[in-house]
């Protein structure tokens, strides 16, 4: 709201002393004005709430995104499994933050730890919270139990994917979340006082909240039940499991860019509001665009960096490591997007490119598996998108989304508190995570409930968990049967009974002559 | 909107002194053009919210064809997403000639709607293009229901005929009932039916029912596909050919649900006055679209641990089923109802989902899609639902100027909101199962409903879609039956495969 | 804007004349005013900023939809490809355009040519550009470069494609666009002085600008460098190399329909405008949902068009045929889509389909060979559908969407100079495109950089050049084998010799090597 539009009938009166009715001449002007005041905040709460509701529908869509790069990214036979773990996510997320997460995340007053109020939605909506916002932090929520998926694929359990989601969505993710974004939390760059190092955290749409968590839980995850089989040779070389769609991983990372589109400048949450002088053309819808495009930059440089680099490291052009560097350049901008300028978002892809492919490297050196290579993107490129912030940070910029006075990006001269601030909240986050992700899924392993047996993982989880494979390209109704294979496949140990039957020699001729 | 006229003779007489006049018509002057532009910001937020809302639901029509195409075999697959494309084609058509028309004409009877044929003087301030837009999206999607229904059997002819009678004429009808203002059982209608009206929100009644039931008989008198019961009449599941597509499908309908539902609100910006500013259609908005999220969250859920418990399996495509089971479900009363009672609503669907199931087994009923079910059983029980929980406060905000309209029974309403609705299941069935049960009938007798028995062996898609959907084996020169092939109409999709047995499955 | 709301505290100081304090009370009630004004002001740039950035992610979208469409309508030995050519579009597009594209296209005040502002977003946001407007033109631009890659999909080398795409973006497309969409363009309808033939050309959408751009740069693409092997047999008869996936095709198109209600409702850029009279209910918004189902109409009315016409002409009912007769109606009302009726639009798409069916015949005589349809689709239809404008403009829109007075369609009355104008746009963008792109495909096919080797061809791009295939149903960890072969391939033909060459053995052991 730009300026006051109280009016006080009395004050009026005494302005217009001499005149005959003057209070009701005033009182008549003072209603009018109330009206329109009234008029303009609900005119403000539809079009925030518009907003905000479509923002919460494209971040939605990421789990679409999320589903199909994952389901194009494992082998076949594993297809059904990691589908359903991306539908539980966004299932079991919704039903466990509407108890308790969104409480945990944002409720209000609390203590600077962790959020107590709300449970179950309970006094929402009110004077700061309406459901939009419940509905959009769900989505997030989702996401980050989505990145973990990737990491453990084609080799859990199921029912451990049912507990650690779960744990994940309702209790870390949103105690990381209260500290960094709501109002109380402790390391939050909205706190009214006691600012973290005099700044707090920039994490304005989550490379720390959301994509490191997410990728510091899969890191675990992976590395406690260790790399599939058939990844690394006898000699300890690495094996490439090429995923068995490439049409899937584009269509999901493109979805992703889509629903990147909600989740960087829908974490504004509000729209219309206005910087500097009253009816000016700048105000937050201009720093929404603008975060639109630093996030495009980012990401199509961070595409680019990866097509050379690969081309030169590998000789060929490849068009799933092109989108898992479009992804890793979005990872890394999701901090910063709002306080920097579209050109420091050029550094911020091409550096993040580099930090995937380091990652990458090391990941193979360390002979650890991640399919979705889920830990280095997120994780890797999340920790350079945090860093990448606390160094680039423009003043005005941070001005205007946070607050006079704050301390900014060290090489745009705003000194190093906001660099520690950063630094602080990696550690804080590796920690945190680290403590209890590894903890769950030490304990799952233990109990022997993390992974499928080695027969299982060679036939497919697909196979003996979830009722058959994906795909049933090939009918054979005539013969009366029901599902048939979906892939020509070599003979397999299906169950205790493996006989293969003798294959059918008319069968082609039958198809040809239909 | 508050009032906000100024009157400078009115405002000339309190400054006491002629002279003064012009000062009052100055500020008069400025409220008046306050007003306008007020105005024009509320066409122009409701106008935006509405549109993209219109989007969202058009969307469900891709994920209508995915979720279809990768519910039936590889070799129809051509087939049932064509007649997903031609929905929404001919939908747009006869929607705009006349189907909007006859759900929305106003001023109208109580049966049906008879002004705006062909878009007709449609500006109005009460109707505009994005209404017309907003319920093209939820026309084709009943249509698209039904194709769910008597998928790999069905003439494309057959097709073509019942879609465009759907479309135009059956669901407008419905829609103009409860829907239209000037329809008998709507709740916005001066002479209510039990003195409450029907409340279906976004639908379920109005869109899944009548989809379901005309799929229901569409199904019915086009009999089981070849091979779905063995001839001992135990079913034998013919399986989609990719669980991928149904995967893709079912996130892109839950997607534009978020049209469905919180769209059917048509605008965003108005007060509700009741002393909380922050308080209005946008809250609302928000909490449709909260409940919708958990009736289908928790549906999925009960199907995940249901199906676990009956079939030992973890099974992804039955989890889908149920999450659009509880969508269903919640459309009717998704506006007028608590969160935590969208939580049973969905699990109560994943039950009813089951159920009917089972039932359908059982009556050797063949469904590929579970559409019949799906929509319309689950859509019977949102509709319950609502009558059952529906929350007093809601209910007089969402549909405002009629104080002490009933509400949910357990939520100490009474019975009446109940009576209507259970009127609306009995009058949906009966009005769907006349008109559409005749038209399969008909088609029926006159050999135009069911392909041959050789056609459904060799797939649709080869017999009259000019080939299969995919060939990822190329080969197109390489053959030297190739040019037989042509002649045949078809290049190969694939290489036939030795059946390996899977005795598990 | 409708009326003033500007409030002089002296002018009404004066009109209060005799009353005391006149002006402490003018000022009070002044302040209040501009306060409202200001109010007003943001909300206004909230809802557009709102409108136009939701309407640039439609049209972002569009870019997956291209991406399907593409990867299902070419063979699966060439998807990777593809696919990799559509998000480099993007991504490239992304760093070009924001270089010096926009601003070849946008920047003003400049001269009629071209633009010369705003180079890297310099001096964005101000007061009538802001990112949004940026985003939403980068997401046109990147549409252009993806129509091109269709015309010449799986038989062009990929650095042809790099260099191609970057030119087309970067340079070609944003004169055109200068030219007809901005202020200062030759040709445009919204320069306040000196209108070709007083009219200017209303491309709305881009029926010429974008669809026509790509569609001829396509076709020049496609001519130099011939059809694709097995295209045409040894008589010249077509033979018909069907795409891998009409799923993936449906599943584009539906995506393109999709966008499509950002690419021609957005292409408004604002919606809160009041037409007519001051608190009517006639505004923009009214004609951006009229603009929304003309669009509808006309890609209904070409779908069924095509349906009925192709089932007359080959006796199927073909999906792929009615998604791209779909397209084609779209293509044709983008150009006129805010000033017809939608009877019109009907028009509108039953020519358009019959467009399309026409140029794939004459495309099938001449031995033209367009994997897409890309050249016929968005060259053929998009010139119909400047010449519909022409004819069916109504003066009603036109005055409300341009500017009164202007001249309007033909068959509406509104005489010939607006068809004068639009005949002047085809041959104009034709002779541009045909100069700059056709040079520059025939350059690169004398170079030896344009189409890859026949082996390669035959054995597919992904294959030879992209890391392999984009399908791996085929699982055989076991095996220790990576990659393998997506296909069970069958022996296959080379070129005019039509003996069958024998499987090559070597064929796994290399894939296994790499």
């Amino acid at each position: 709201m730009a300026g006051a539009l109280n009016c006080s009938a009395t004050d009026l009166a005494t302005l217009l002393g001499s005149t005959a009715n003057a209070t009701a001449f005033s009182t008549y002007i003072c209603t009018r004005f109330e009206n329109v005041s009234a008029n303009l905040s609900d005119a403000k709460y539809a079009i925030d709430n518009t907003y905000l509701l479509f923002s919460a529908y494209l971040v939605f869509s990421m789990q679409l995104g999320f589903a199909m790069l994952c389901a194009g990214s494992v082998r076949a036979k594993n297809t059904m499994n990691i589908m359903l773990t991306n539908v539980l996510d966004a299932a079991a997320g919704g039903l466990f933050y509407y108890l308790f997460g969104y409480a945990f995340a944002f409720g209000a007053p609390s203590n600077a730890f962790i959020g107590r109020q709300f449970f179950g939605l309970k006094d929402i909506p009110n004077s700061n919270f309406d459901y939009s916002h419940f509905l959009y932090q769900w989505a997030f929520a989702i996401a980050a139990a989505g990145i973990t998926s990737g990491s453990i694929a084609e080799r859990t359990q199921f029912v451990a994917y049912l507990i650690y989601s779960s744990f994940l969505t309702g209790f870390v993710y949103p105690v990381v979340s209260h500290w960094f974004w709501s109002s109380d939390g402790w390391a939050s760059a909205f706190r009214t006082h006691d600012l973290l190092f005099g700044s707090g955290v920039i994490d304005f749409a989550g490379s720390g909240v959301v994509h490191m968590v997410g990728g510091i839980a899969g890191l675990w995850g992976a590395l406690i039940e260790g790399p599939r089989i058939g990844r690394f040779d006898h000699a300890g070389r690495s094996v490439t499991l090429r995923g068995h769609s490439a049409s899937l991983v584009v269509l999901g990372s493109f979805l992703l860019w889509f629903g990147w589109y909600g989740f960087n400048p829908g974490s504004f949450l509000t729209i219309l509001k206005s910087y500097g002088s009253p009816g000016g053309y700048v105000g937050q819808w201009s720093a929404i665009g603008r975060t639109a495009v630093t996030t495009t930059l980012a990401g199509c440089t961070a595409a680019l960096t990866t097509l050379f680099g690969k081309r030169i490291l590998s000789g060929h052009w490849n068009v799933t490591d092109v989108c898992n560097g479009l992804l890793g350049g979005f990872a890394a901008i999701t901090s910063g997007c709002s306080v920097v300028e579209p050109w420091a978002a050029i550094i911020c892809g091409f550096v993040a490119a580099m930090v995937l492919i380091g990652c990458n490297r090391l990941a193979e050196r360390l002979r650890y598996d991640d399919p979705l290579e889920a830990a280095q993107l997120h994780g890797g490129c999340g920790a350079w998108g945090i860093i990448f912030t606390a160094l680039f940070a423009k003043e005005a910029y941070v001005s205007e989304v946070y607050a006079q006075g704050r301390p900014y990006g060290l090489f745009m001269g705003g000194g190093g508190r906001l660099l520690a601030a950063h630094v602080i909240q990696i550690l804080v986050i590796a920690g945190w995570v680290s403590a209890l992700m590894g903890t769950l899924f030490y304990g799952l392993h233990k109990m022997g409930l993390l992974r499928v047996s080695a027969e299982d993982e060679m036939a497919g989880m697909d196979q003996t968990r979830h009722g058959g494979f994906a795909y049933v390209y090939h009918d054979d109704d005539d013969s009366g049967r029901n599902g048939g294979f979906m892939i020509k496949s070599t003979p397999m140990r299906v169950g205790p009974t493996s006989t293969p039957t003798p294959p059918n020699p008319n069968q082609d001729q039958q198809q040809q002559q239909v």
